[in-house]
C-alpha cells in the first residue's frame, strides 16, 4: 500500500471518528505508551473481565498512524478473549518485523492488515506499535 | 514522487532564479544519486560536496598514517595534514592562534569537555548557571549534571515564539552566574541570537560565555575574537564536512587551566605508575588517535565554503529562508514558527500544519522525495516552553533553490488534501 | 630506497612464498601510490583496503543523511546502515546482544567511558584496581584518574621482558580488587597474554575485567561471551577501518547499571529544564550525531577480515613475526623483546639496534621506504619497568610479506654501517 | 643533504668523539631538555662570565641527531659572546623553519648548517632544536 492510501484509508477510518478516543470508566487495566523520539503519548484503557476484553478506549494524543493503529486494534480485540488478544498481538507484531504470516492469520488481523507497509517504514514502526505494545503489556499481567 | 523537472519549470516560471541556484548542487553527488531528491534536511547534517569525500578517499589512498608524530613518512604527512587543519579552522574562525582549536568527535562532545573540565573545576555550590531556552539538548544536559554534582542552580532565559528573549530575561545573567550558554542560531526556532550582547553581558558579570555555533558555522562569518567568546563549538558534518567530526575553540587562558577530560595515548609528557604530567594545549584534551582524515574531509568541506563565498552561501539561504516564510505564511492552515517575515533568521523555518501531526506530515513529504525534520529537534525544553508538542523543519544551504519551497508548499497542499481537507 | 623488486627476489629466493604472501597487498590503493613503500607500522594504524574507502564514499554518495531516525528516506538509511553496524560488530566479537556493542570514537574514549561510568560509580576508597604493566596509556591514565578521585589504590602486575608475568603478581587481584585491566595482545612486547585466565582469576576475586583488544581484533579471532569478558574495547583504525570510530563492548548488565557519560542529543528520553531521563542502553552511551560512515567504513573492514579469512590473516602473520623474529634474533647487535623465538606472539617484533638510536633508526629507514615505529609505544611505565629506553617496532598484518622482513634486515646492516660498525 | 650522508657526518665528526658531553664544574648555566615523545633528554651547562661563554658541555642522553646538534652548538658558541651566540641561536631556529638564511648567516653557522635538512624532516625537528633551546633559555636569562 502506498504512503497516501495507507494515510487515506487510515484517516478516513478512524482518526476522523475517533470512536474509541475516550475516557472508559470501568478500565481495569491502564498502560500508557509514549514514544520519546516522535513525542507520542497514548494511554490504553482495557476493561477485561472473566478472560474477556469486555471494552478498550484510548487517550492522549499522537501521529495518525499511532492513533488510527491504536484505533484499528481497539476495534478488533473489543469482545474477544484475552487469549485470542494476545495471539493477535503476536501476530501484528510479527508482520510489522517482516515476518510471513498464513492467509489465517492475516484474516485474522482484519483491518490492520493496512499496516503491513510499515515493516518497509522503519521510522514509523514505532507510531505502529505503540498501542500494540499497551495491549500486550496489559495482557502480560491477565490471566486468560 | 515530483519530477524535478516540473519542480523547475515551476520555480522558473516564478522566479527565474532557478538556473543560477541550481548550481551549488553540481558539486553534490547526492543529487546525481538521488536526481529527484529535495533535501531540506541540512540542519540536521548536510550533504557532501565530491571535493569533500575526494579529500578523504585521496587521504586514505595516498597519506594514511598514524599521527603520532611517528618518525616514517606518511606518519609525518598524517601529522602535516592534522596540524594544517588546525591551522585552517583557526584560521576559519578567527581565532588568535592554533592552539585554542580542540578537534572533538561532534558538537555535543564539545560541550560535555567544557562542562566536565571548565564546568566542573569552576563551578561552586550557589553559584549559577544561565541556558537560553532555545539551546539544543546537548547544549542543557551538560550543564544539568554540572549544576547537580557542584550545587549551582541552573536558570533560563525564556523567548517568545518569534524566539526574541523575553524582556527581562538577560537580567538573570548575575554576579552569581559563572557560565552563560546559548546557541548562536536556533536549530528549531531559526533565530539568531545577539550573541555578541550576550558575550558582552556575561562578561560584565564575570561569567564565560559558551556559544553553540553548529548552526552559524558555514551559514554566517565567524570571527571568535571580534566576538570576544570564551568558547565555540561545532561540529564538522553540518558544514559539508564529514561526521565523527567537531571542533571545540576555548581561549588559550581557559585551556590552559583547565584539566584533562579524556586521558591516554598523545595527550601525555611521561606516564608513571601512579602519575602523569600532560601534555600542552591543545594536546592535551586530544586523547588517542585522532581522526585525521575527518580533519582532512573538514578542511575540504572549509575550502569549499571558501570558495563558494560565506556572503554568497548567506545571501542565498536568506533568499531561500524568506521565500519559505513568505510563501508559508500564505497558507492559511500553516503556522511558522520564529522570526516574522522581514526579519533576520537562520537557514531554517520551522512550522506547524493544522490538523496534521508533524510525523505524518513529514513521512507524505519523504513519499514525493521531499526530506523534511519533525519533531522535538533536540529542544524539548524550548518546545515545552513555547506549547508546542512537535514541529516542522525545513533547513536550507547552497544546495537548495527556491523551486524546492514551492515543491514542498505544493507538498502541504498534497498532505492536507490526504488529511481530507477539501481546500488543501 | 631499496626497489621492491629487489626485496622481491630475496625472498623468492628464500622462501618462495612472496607470490602467495604478495596478494593481500593488491587490495591495498596505498601500495599502487607508493609502490616502494615497506609498511611495518600495521600496529600504530593499518593501511585501509580499496573495500573501505569505497564503501565510504559510496555511503556519502548514495546513503548520507542524519542517523536520528528521522522520517525520510536518507536519514532512515543512515540509521538502518548504523544499526546493521552494530550487529555486526556483535556478531564479529561473539557478543550476545547488539545492545552490548557502544559507538566511541576510538578504544581511548571507549577505556574512558568505562573509568568514567562503572569506575566512579562502582569503586570505593580502599577497594584495588590492578593493571598489567603492558598496558597501553589509555589503559593506565583513566584507572589514575578514578583511584585518585575515589581513594582506590592502583597496583601493577609485572612481566619479564619476554611479557611473561611474573612469579606470584596475578595475586595481586584479591578481593579489594574492584577491577582489573589488561591488554590480549600488548602493543610494546607482543606478548599474548593469557586473558581468560586473568578474566577467570578476577571473577573469582569479584572483580570485573577489562580487556583492551586493540592489538587483538583483526588479528586473532575474538569471541566476548566465551571469554567472559566483562568490557572489552578497539579501534577501527587498527583493524582495516577508518579513523573517528571505535567499540566499546560491555556486558548488558553492566551497561544498563552505568550512569550516561556524554550527554546531549540522541541519548535521551525526556529532557525537562532541571533534569533529563535517558535511553536505554547503549543509546545512553552515544550522545550528539555519531559517526556513520566510520561505522560504513568498519562494516566494510569487518567484511574484508571475514573474506580474508582470519585464521588465515593469523596464520600469515604468525609466519612473518616468527620469520621476523628469526632474522632479527641472528643479528648479534639486534636485541629482541618479548615472546622468545618459537613462542606464540602477536603480529610485531620489538627490538633494539646496538648502538644506534630508535629514532635514529627509524629514520634511516623510513630513508629506504621502510616504514617502523619508534618509541615508548605509548608504554612508558612498561618500558620503565624493564629499563628500556625506547625501542624499535615492526609489526605486520594482511598486506605484509617476508620479503618485507629481509629488506628490514639489510636495512638495519645499512643503519650499522651508517653509524661507523664495520660489520653492519 | 641525504638523511644517509647526514648521519654519516654527524656521527663522523661528534658522536663518536664526545668530546662536548661531559660534566663542566665551572657551570653558572644549566639547563634540562626533554623530548617527551622520543624520550631525548639532555642538559647543557654553560660557564658564563663577562658576557662570554667561557665553556660549555652537556650530559643525558638522545638520539644521534640530538646529540649532535648540541654538541656541534657547543663547539660553535664556545668563547663567543652572548649577544652573538643569541644570534646564532635565532638564526639556527630560523634556518630549521625552513626560513631563508644571507650568505653571512650561515657562514656563521657553520658546521651547523648539516642541520639545515632537518627543515624537510618534521619528525625530528625537535631533535635538532632541543640544545639550542636550551641555549635560548640559559641566554635569556644573561646580561649580554
Ligand atoms: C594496546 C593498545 N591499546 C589502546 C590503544 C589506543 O587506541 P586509540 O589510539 O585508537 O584510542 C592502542 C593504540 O594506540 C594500543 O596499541
Ligand atoms: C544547535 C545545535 N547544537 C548542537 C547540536 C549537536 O551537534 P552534534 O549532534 O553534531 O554533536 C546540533 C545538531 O544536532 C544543533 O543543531
Amino acid at each position: 500500500m502506498s504512503m497516501d492510501s495507507l494515510y487515506t484509508e487510515l484517516i478516513m477510518m478512524h482518526n476522523r471518528s475517533g470512536h474509541n478516543k475516550h475516557v472508559l470508566p470501568e478500565a481495569t487495566h491502564i498502560e500508557r505508551g509514549h514514544n520519546p523520539n516522535c513525542g507520542d503519548d497514548l494511554t490504553l484503557q482495557l476493561w477485561i473481565e472473566e478472560g474477556i476484553v469486555k471494552d478498550a478506549a484510548y487517550v492522549g494524543h499522537g501521529c495518525a498512524i499511532s492513533q488510527a493503529a491504536m484505533s484499528i486494534m481497539i476495534d478488533l480485540v473489543k469482545e474477544k478473549p484475552v487469549a485470542e488478544a494476545k495471539v493477535l498481538a503476536h501476530d501484528y507484531l510479527r508482520m510489522i518485523r517482516g515476518e510471513q504470516l498464513t492467509e489465517e492469520q492475516r484474516d485474522a488481523l482484519a483491518d490492520a492488515i493496512v499496516f503491513e507497509s510499515l515493516s518497509k517504514m522503519p521510522a514509523r514502526v514505532k507510531c505502529g506499535t505503540l498501542g500494540w505494545h499497551c495491549l500486550e503489556v496489559s495482557l502480560a499481567e491477565t490471566a486468560e | 514522487m515530483v519530477s524535478s523537472n516540473l519542480t523547475d519549470t515551476q520555480s522558473h516560471d516564478r522566479l527565474s532564479t532557478t538556473d543560477r541556484d541550481r548550481t551549488g548542487q553540481t558539486d553534490f553527488p547526492i543529487f546525481t544519486s538521488h536526481p529527484e531528491l529535495i533535501y531540506l534536511d541540512h540542519a540536521a547534517t548536510s550533504q557532501k560536496p565530491k571535493q569533500v569525500i575526494d579529500a578523504m578517499s585521496r587521504y586514505l589512498t595516498e597519506s594514511n598514517g598514524s599521527p603520532h608524530r611517528g618518525a616514517h613518512k606518511l606518519s609525518v604527512e598524517a601529522t602535516r595534514l592534522y596540524d594544517i587543519g588546525r591551522k585552517k579552522v583557526a584560521a576559519f574562525i578567527g581565532a588568535s592562534r592554533p592552539e585554542e582549536v580542540v578537534f572533538t568527535k561532534n558538537a555535543t562532545e564539545a560541550l560535555n569537555l567544557i562542562a566536565y573540565t571548565y564546568g566542573l573545576s569552576t563551578v561552586k555550590a550557589g553559584d549559577e548557571i544561565v541556558v537560553a531556552i532555545t539551546s539544543h539538548h546537548s547544549n542543557i544536559v551538560p550543564w544539568q549534571m554540572v549544576a547537580s554534582r557542584t550545587g549551582a542552580t541552573l536558570k533560563f532565559m525564556y523567548v517568545s515564539p518569534e524566539g526574541d528573549f523575553l524582556p527581562g530575561e538577560w537580567d538573570k545573567i548575575t554576579d552569581q552566574t559563572k557560565l552563560v550558554a546559548f546557541p548562536w542560531v536556533s536549530n528549531s526556532l531559526g533565530v539568531i541570537h545577539d550573541i555578541s550582547g550576550l558575550i558582552a553581558k556575561a562578561h560584565a558579570h564575570g561569567a564565560v560565555a559558551v556559544v553553540d555555533a553548529a548552526q552559524a558555522v558555514g551559514h554566517l562569518p565567524v570571527d571568535v575574537c571580534a566576538l570576544d567568546a570564551d568558547f565555540l563549538v561545532f561540529s564538522g558534518h553540518k558544514m559539508y564536512g564529514p561526521t565523527g567530526i567537531g571542533v571545540l575553540y576555548g581561549k588559550h587562558a581557559h585551556l590552559e587551566a583547565m584539566p584533562p577530560f579524556l586521558t591516554g595515548g598523545d595527550m601525555i609528557e611521561y606516564v608513571e605508575e601512579q602519575s602523569t604530567t600532560f601534555a600542552a594545549v591543545p594536546e592535551r584534551f586530544e586523547a588517542g588517535t585522532q581522526h585525521v582524515e575527518g580533519v582532512v574531509g573538514l578542511m575540504a568541506a572549509m575550502d569549499f565554503i571558501e570558495h563558494m563565498g560565506i556572503t554568497r552561501i548567506s545571501e542565498k539561504e536568506q533568499r531561500i529562508a524568506r521565500y519559505a516564510v513568505k510563501r508559508l505564511s500564505e497558507l492559511p492552515f500553516v503556522r511558522v514558527y520564529g522570526p516574522r517575515e522581514g526579519h533576520d533568521r537562520g537557514a531554517l523555518v520551522a512550522f506547524e500544519v493544522e490538523g496534521i501531526h508533524p510525523h505524518d506530515l513529514a513521512s507524505i513529504l519523504d513519499d514525493r522525495g521531499i526530506a523534511i525534520r519533525a519533531g522535538h529537534h533536540c529542544t524539548q525544553p524550548l518546545m515545552k516552553s513555547l506549547g508546542i508538542m512537535a514541529s516542522c523543519r525545513a533547513s536550507f544551504s547552497i544546495y537548495n533553490h527556491v523551486g524546492e519551497v514551492d515543491a514542498l508548499v505544493e507538498g502541504l497542499h498534497h498532505a492536507r488534501r490526504i488529511f481530507g481537507y477539501e481546500h488543501g
